[in-house]
C-alpha cells in the first residue's frame, strides 16, 4: 500500500492558473523520490498539495491512508526561499519545529538543552557553526537555505519535503550534503521528496525520479535508480548513472518549449 | 454716517433670558441707534469675559462677580460692568426633600455638585456666612454643567448649585417634580450680591461712549417690549436656535424676569441701575469669598454714565 | 553611552528650544496671559501647589495606565477578531469607525451617571477613547502577515493559536508598538477629559478650577505636567520597541 | 455579487444588532432617557428638526474633511521626517507625544481667542487631533522598509525622492491607511469638540444647545448622525485601501 | 587601464564580522568575469561594495577612474533574492529601471510605449510570456528569478552584475539562457560580473574566473578562458572546457573545510 498517493490531482490557482492537472502518483513509506521538471511546471505546487498546505481543486491526496485534508503532522519542509523568521535568531529558526511538532513540544519545553545541543551540532554539521545567534539578514543566501535546511531536519520528520534544498550552494558543500543527507535517509528512512532542478543530486539520491511536463504540470515520465546504497560519489562519474542522467535530461529537454535569445534589450 | 460695529456674547445658550438683547435686534433698535450689533451665544461667563478681553468681543452679558474677580488678577485688561441686569444673583442650592436638608445649615457635611466655574458654587462662602455655616463643612465635586441637574435626580450629590432659574427648569426636565425640591435661592439670604451685567471692555468704553450708551439704550426699548410680552421675546429666541422648547423657554424667560430683573431695586431705580453701597459690599464679599489679594473701588467695576435717563428705565412688573 | 548622550542632547534640545520660542512669542506679542501664558508663567504656577499638584498628577496617571491596560487586552483582541475574521471584520469595523467617531466626552456623561463621579468613569474613558488605533493597526499587521510564514507554521502541523503567537504576533509587532504610541496619548486625554467633566482630583479637576479662577497659567501648568507623563511613558514604549522589534528596523541607519 | 450582498448583510446586521440591543436594554432596565435614550428616541428626536440637523450635519462634515486633509498632507510630511531621519526622530517625537497626551479641548479656548468662533478654529482642531497617528504609522511604515527593496532603487543611481516614491510610500501604504482609519475618526472628535466648545452651527452646537434643554435624546441624535458619517467615510478608505493595498493582504482569505 | 577595480578592499559588517579582506580586483571594459567561491565567502558582499551600495571599511574600489563612493549609475543588477516589489506587477517590476535611470526615464516618461513592447519581448525571450500582469506572488521560484534577471537587463546597462542568476533554473532552461546572455554580451559588449556556483556555466560565459576563499573572503585564484566566441554549448562536453572546470573545481576544494555529515539529528 503507497504510502503517499495523488489520485488525479489538479490545482487550479485562485487566479484561474491551472497549475497542476490530472497528476497520480504513488510513494512508498521509506521511499526517496526526486520530482523534477522545468521551472514553472508545478513541482512546488505539488509538494503543497502533498502537505495539505492547499486543498486540490479536484482528485485527492492520501497520506499513510488518509485523505489529506489540511497540514498533516510529521513533515519536514524546506521551502524554496528559505522564509526564516526575522525576529529569531538562526538557532531559533531551526528551533522552531520543536516549540510545535506534537512529537516533541512536551519534552522540549521540560528540557530543551539536549535538543539545542543537537540544533547546534546541527548547525555545525552544515557549517554554521558560530551563527547560533546571528540575525536572518547577517547571513548569505547559501547559509540561509542551510539554515532552513536544518529547520526541516531538526524534529526527525517522517517525511521530508525539500525544494530545491541545495540550489544556492556551491558545488563541494552541495555534494557533501548529499552525502550527509544519504546517510541521514538510510538511518532514519524518512519518505523523502526532493525538488531539484540538478538531475546529477536527484539520480545519486533517489530511488524514483518524476518529470513533470508544464503548462499545466503532469508527470511525464518516472525513473527507478536501482544502485545500492550507501552511494559513493564517484559512482556520478560512471556510464550507468549519467546514462540515467542524459535519458532524464532528454526527456525534460523534450517537455518544454524553446527560449530564443533576450530579446528586447537589443540583443 | 459711519455705523460703529458691536460684537456682543452672551454668557450662554440662546435661551428665554436673553431675549431683550435678541429681540432688540431683530426689532432694528441696534440699527436705529447707528450700530452695527453681532450676538454670539456664550459658553460661561468666564469664558465671556476672557474673550472679551482678549478682544474677541467688545461687549457681553456676564456674571458681575465673575468680572470683579478678573479685574483683580488683571489690572491691565479691565473691564467694565455699565448695566446691571440681574438685581440679585440667581445663584442658588437644590437639593431633594426629605434627605435630611430642610434649612441651610442642614448643609454642613454634605456633598454638592456643581461646574467649577459656577457663581453659586464660587459665591457660596458669601451665601454660607449669611445662613451662619460653615463652608470648609461642605464637600464640592466638579460636574460639567450637562451632568449637573442629573447628578442631584440620581442621588450622586446631595445638592447642587446653579441659577435659579436654569436649575430649577432643568431638574423639572430630568423628572424631579418642583414640589419635591427644597431651593436657598442666595438673594433670600443675602442682598450683597449682584448677578449677571452688561460688560464691556474699559478701552472700547472709552473710545466708543455713544455707542455703549446707544446700545443700552436698544437694550431697555428690548427689555420693556419682552416684559410685556414675552412670546415676542421668545420668538427672538426661536430665531436663533431652532431647537428651543418655546414653552420651556417662556417660563424660563418669566423666572428669570419676575424673580431677578423686577426687583424692588429696579423698582425703585429703573433697570439696570446699581446701588453703590451694594456694589461695594459685593466686592468685599467676592473678594473674601475668592481670597483674593486687592480689594478693588467701585469705579474699577462699574460705570453708570453709559445708562439712558432713567425716565426711560422705570419699569413695572410682573411680566406674564 | 557618547552616542546616546548625543541622542538625549538632540532630544532634550528640541524640547527646550520649542519652549524657548514660546516663551519669546509670548513676550514679544505681549499676548496676555489669560490667552497663552508663558511656559515659565505655567511652570511658576505649579511650584506653590506643588503638593497638591503631585496628587492629582498621579491620580490622572494611574487611572491612564488602568485604562490604558485595559484597552491593550481589548485592542489585540479585538485586532486579533478584525484581522483574521472577514465577517467578524465586516461586522465590527462600521461599528468600532462609528463608536471613535463619537466625541467621548459627549459619553462622559453617561459613564459617569452610570458609575458614579471620580475613578471608574475616568479609566473608562481612557480606555474607551484609546483602544481603537490598537485594534486597527493590530488587525492591519496581522492581515498583512505573508502567507509564506504562515505555512512554515501550519506545515508542522500546529495549532492555530501556535501559528498565531509564533508568526502573527511578532510580524504585527511594529504595528501594535505604533500603536501604542498613539494608544498612551489617547488614554491620558480621556482621562483628563473625564477629569473635566466629574470629578474631585486628578490633572483635569486642577485645570477646571483653575479655569473657574481665571488662573490660566496653572491650566497650562496641568497640561505641561500631562504632556511629560505622556512623554515618560512613551520613552517607555520607546525602549522596549528597540528590544523588541529592532529586526523589523534594521534599515534604520543604513 | 452574491458575495458582496452577503458582506453587506453581515456588516448591516451587526450594526442593526447592536441598536436593538440598546433599544431593549433602555427598555428592559427603565433606563431614564437623560442617562440615555433608546436609539428610537435618538432618531425620533432628529425627525422633527431634520432641516435644521443636516445644515448642522454639513458644517460638520466639511469642516472635518478639511482638518483631516491638512492632517494627512502634515501627518506624511512629519511622519516621512521622523521615519527616515534619526535625529529629527528624536527631536520630534517627545514634542509630538508631549504635545497629543494633552485634550485637544483644553487648546479650543486658545484658538478661539486667536482664530474667532466658528468654523477656523473647527478645522484647525480637527487637523490637530488627528495628525498624530498618521505620523506614527507613517513613520514606523516607512523605517521597517526593508533595505533589500531600497537597495534595488539605489543600484539603479535613483534619486533619493525616487526610491522614495517607488519603494517606501508603496510599502509603507498599509500603515498609513490604517492610520487613516483612526484619523478620520478622530478628526470628527475634533470638529465636533470645538463646535460644543466654540460655534454657532455645527453637530457639536447642536449638541450642546440640546444638551442645555436637557433634550439628550437629540444629543445623541447628533452622535449617531456623527458616527453615521464617520462610517461613510470609512467605507470610502476601505474601498481605496482594497485598491491600492490589496497586494499587502493576500493572505487574508487563505 | 582597468575600468572596475578594487584595491585592497576589506569589509567589517556591523557586527564585526570581517566578510572580504584586502581583495584586489581589475576588470576591464568589456570583460565577462565569474566569480566563484564556496557559500558565504563574501560574493555577494564584493558586489555590493562595487556597485556602492556599501562603503568598504578599508581599500577602495574604482569604477571607469572614479572612486566609488555611493550608487553608481548605469548598473545593471540582479540580486541573489529576486527582490521584486509585491505591489507592481510583473511587467512593472521590470519597467522600473527605465523609471529612474537617467539615460532613459526623460524619453521613456516621454514615450513608453516602445519600452514597454521591449519589456514584453524580453519577458517572453525568458519565457514569461503571459505573466505580465501577475503578481509577484503568483510567479515560481525560477519565474520570480527570471523576472528578476529582465529587470537587470531592461535598461541595457554598461556594467551588469549577476548573483547566481541561474540558480533556480532547470539545465535547460539555464542552458538557453546562457546562450541567450552570450548574444548579448556579444553585441552590446557590457562589464558583467556573474557570481555563480555552477563553475560549467562559469567557463562557458566568462573571460576571466576569480575564486574567493572564506572566512574572511579573499580572491584566491584567477583564471583566464580563451575560447573564442560564439562558444558552442558542446563546447562544455569538450575535454579543453571541461579540464578548466576540474581544474576550478579542485581550487575551490582546496579552500574550504569539509562537512561531515548531518550531525544533531540521529543520522
Ligand atoms: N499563488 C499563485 N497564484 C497563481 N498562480 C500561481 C501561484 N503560485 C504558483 N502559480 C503558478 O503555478 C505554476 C507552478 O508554480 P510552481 O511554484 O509550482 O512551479 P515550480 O515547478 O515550483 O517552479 P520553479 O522550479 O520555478 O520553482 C506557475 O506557472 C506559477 O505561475
Ligand atoms: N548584513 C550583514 N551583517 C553581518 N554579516 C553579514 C551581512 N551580510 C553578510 N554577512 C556575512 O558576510 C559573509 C559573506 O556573505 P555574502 O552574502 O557576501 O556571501 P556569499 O559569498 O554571497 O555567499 P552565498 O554563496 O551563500 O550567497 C557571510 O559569512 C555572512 O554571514
Ligand atoms: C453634550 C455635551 N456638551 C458639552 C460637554 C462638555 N465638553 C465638551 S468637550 C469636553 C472635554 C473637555 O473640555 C467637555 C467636557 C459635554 N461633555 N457633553
Ligand atoms: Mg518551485
Ligand atoms: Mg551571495
Amino acid at each position: 500500500m503507497p504510502f503517499i498517493e495523488l489520485s488525479n490531482v489538479s490545482l487550479r490557482y485562485d487566479n484561474g492558473y491551472l497549475a497542476v492537472e490530472g497528476v497520480n502518483l504513488s510513494i512508498a513509506k521509506g521511499e526517496f523520490v526526486a520530482l523534477v521538471g522545468p521551472s514553472g511546471c508545478g513541482k512546488s505546487t505539488l509538494l503543497r498539495v502533498i502537505s495539505g498546505l492547499r486543498p486540490p481543486s479536484s482528485g485527492q491526496a492520501t497520506v499513510h491512508g488518509q485523505v489529506v485534508r489540511g497540514p498533516i503532522a510529521g513533515i519536514g519542509m524546506a521551502f524554496q526561499n528559505p522564509t526564516l523568521m526575522p525576529w529569531r535568531t538562526i538557532l531559533q529558526n531551526i528551533l522552531l519545529p520543536l516549540e510545535v511538532s506534537a512529537k516533541h513540544k512536551q519534552q522540549y519545553r521540560q528540557n530543551p538543552k539536549p535538543y539545542i545541543e543537537a540544533a547546534r551540532e546541527l548547525m555545525a554539521s552544515v557549517g554554521l557553526a558560530g551563527f547560533e545567534n546571528a540575525h536572518v539578514w547577517e547571513l548569505s543566501g547559501g547559509m540561509q537555505q542551510r539554515a532552513s535546511l536544518c529547520r526541516a531536519l531538526i524534529h526527525q520528520p517522517e517525511i521530508l519535503m525539500l525544494d530545491e534544498p541545495f540550489s544556492a550552494l556551491d558545488a563541494f558543500t552541495r555534494e557533501e550534503l548529499w552525502q550527509a543527507m544519504q546517510v541521514l535517509y538510510m538511518s532514519r528512512k524518512p519518505t523523502v521528496i526532493l525538488v531539484t532542478h540538478d538531475l546529477r543530486e536527484a539520480v545519486y539520491l533517489s530511488d524514483t525520479i518524476y518529470t513533470m511536463s508544464t503548462r499545466p504540470g503532469k508527470i511525464a515520465y518516472a525513473r527507478r535508480v536501482e544502485f545500492p546504497r550507501p552511494r559513493a560519489l564517484e559512482l556520478t562519474y560512471e556510464d550507468g548513472f549519467t546514462h540515467i542522467v542524459k535519458e532524464l535530461r532528454e526527456q525534460i529537454g523534450g517537455l518544454r518549449t524553446q527560449i530564443s535569445g533576450l530579446k528586447g534589450v537589443g540583443a | 454716517q459711519s455705523r460703529t460695529n458691536v460684537r456682543f456674547t452672551l454668557d450662554f445658550a440662546f435661551q428665554g433670558p436673553t431675549a431683550p438683547f435678541l429681540l432688540a435686534q431683530d426689532k432694528g433698535y441696534y440699527s436705529a441707534e447707528g450700530l452695527n450689533v453681532s450676538i454670539d451665544r456664550g459658553f460661561g461667563s468666564a469664558d465671556a469675559i476672557s474673550k472679551i478681553a482678549a478682544g474677541n468681543y467688545d461687549m457681553g452679558f456676564a456674571d458681575f462677580n465673575s468680572l470683579i474677580e478678573f479685574n483683580t488678577r488683571n489690572p491691565n485688561n479691565q473691564l467694565l460692568a455699565v448695566f446691571m441686569v440681574y438685581n440679585t444673583t440667581p445663584a442658588a442650592v437644590f437639593a431633594i426633600k426629605g434627605k435630611g436638608i430642610a434649612r441651610p445649615t442642614d448643609l454642613a457635611g454634605k456633598t454638592l455638585a456643581a461646574p467649577a466655574g459656577d457663581a453659586g458654587r464660587r459665591l457660596f462662602p458669601v451665601f454660607a456666612e449669611a445662613v451662619g455655616l460653615d463652608a470648609s463643612k461642605v464637600n464640592f465635586i466638579n460636574v460639567d454643567v450637562p451632568l449637573r441637574e442629573p447628578t442631584l435626580a440620581r442621588g450622586q450629590a446631595d445638592g447642587i448649585t446653579g441659577f435659579y432659574f436654569t436649575s430649577f427648569l432643568n431638574l423639572k426636565n430630568v423628572g424631579v417634580k418642583p414640589e419635591d425640591l427644597v431651593i436657598f435661592k442666595y438673594g433670600d439670604y443675602t442682598q450683597d450680591l449682584y448677578g449677571n451685567a452688561v460688560v464691556v471692555r474699559r478701552d472700547f468704553a472709552q473710545a466708543n461712549p455713544q455707542a455703549v450708551a446707544a446700545f443700552l439704550r436698544a437694550l431697555v426699548k428690548g427689555f420693556k417690549d419682552v416684559i410685556a410680552n414675552p412670546d415676542e421675546g421668545v420668538a427672538a429666541v426661536k430665531r436663533r436656535d431652532g431647537l428651543i422648547n418655546e414653552a420651556l423657554e417662556r417660563e424660563r424667560l418669566l423666572l428669570a424676569l419676575n424673580t431677578h430683573v423686577l426687583t424692588a431695586d429696579s423698582r425703585a431705580f429703573g433697570l439696570g441701575s446699581v446701588r453703590r453701597e451694594r456694589v461695594e459690599r459685593n466686592i468685599r464679599a467676592v473678594v473674601k469669598a475668592f481670597d483674593l489679594n486687592t480689594t478693588l473701588r467701585v469705579e474699577q467695576v462699574w460705570s453708570e454714565r453709559f445708562l439712558p435717563p432713567i425716565a426711560e428705565r422705570r419699569v413695572t412688573g410682573p411680566a406674564r | 553611552m557618547n552616542l546616546r548622550t548625543r541622542d538625549t542632547l538632540i532630544a532634550a534640545g528640541a524640547s527646550v528650544g520649542l519652549f524657548v520660542l514660546w516663551e519669546l512669542s509670548v513676550r514679544l506679542f505681549k499676548i496676555p496671559p489669560f490667552v497663552l501664558p508663558a511656559p515659565s508663567q505655567a511652570i511658576a504656577s505649579l511650584l506653590p501647589v506643588w503638593g497638591v499638584v503631585l496628587g492629582h498628577a498621579w491620580q490622572t496617571l494611574w487611572t491612564t495606565l488602568a485604562g490604558f491596560g485595559i484597552a491593550v487586552v481589548a485592542g489585540v483582541l479585538l485586532g486579533a477578531a478584525v484581522g483574521t475574521s472577514k465577517p467578524l471584520n465586516l461586522a465590527l469595523y462600521p461599528i468600532l469607525v462609528g463608536f471613535n467617531s463619537v466625541p467621548k466626552a459627549a459619553l462622559v456623561p453617561v459613564l459617569v451617571l452610570w458609575f458614579g463621579i471620580g475613578t471608574v468613569p475616568a479609566i473608562l474613558t481612557a480606555f474607551l477613547i484609546s483602544f481603537f488605533p490598537i485594534v486597527v493597526n493590530v488587525a492591519t499587521g496581522l492581515a498583512s502577515v505573508p502567507p509564506e510564514l504562515r505555512e512554515v507554521l501550519r506545515v508542522l502541523g500546529s495549532s492555530r493559536l501556535e501559528a498565531f503567537t509564533r508568526v502573527s504576533i511578532p510580524f504585527s509587532m511594529p504595528y501594535f508598538f505604533a500603536s501604542l504610541k498613539v494608544a498612551i496619548t489617547l488614554a491620558f486625554v480621556g482621562a483628563v477629559i473625564s477629569e473635566i467633566a466629574a470629578s474631585q482630583k486628578g490633572i483635569g479637576y486642577l485645570m477646571t478650577s483653575a479655569s473657574s479662577q481665571f488662573n490660566v497659567p496653572l491650566v497650562f501648568g496641568g497640561l505641561l505636567l500631562i504632556a511629560i507623563m505622556g512623554i515618560a511613558l512613551y520613552a517607555v514604549f520607546a525602549i522596549l520597541e528597540r528590544r523588541l522589534v529592532g529586526w523589523a528596523y534594521r534599515g534604520q541607519n543604513a
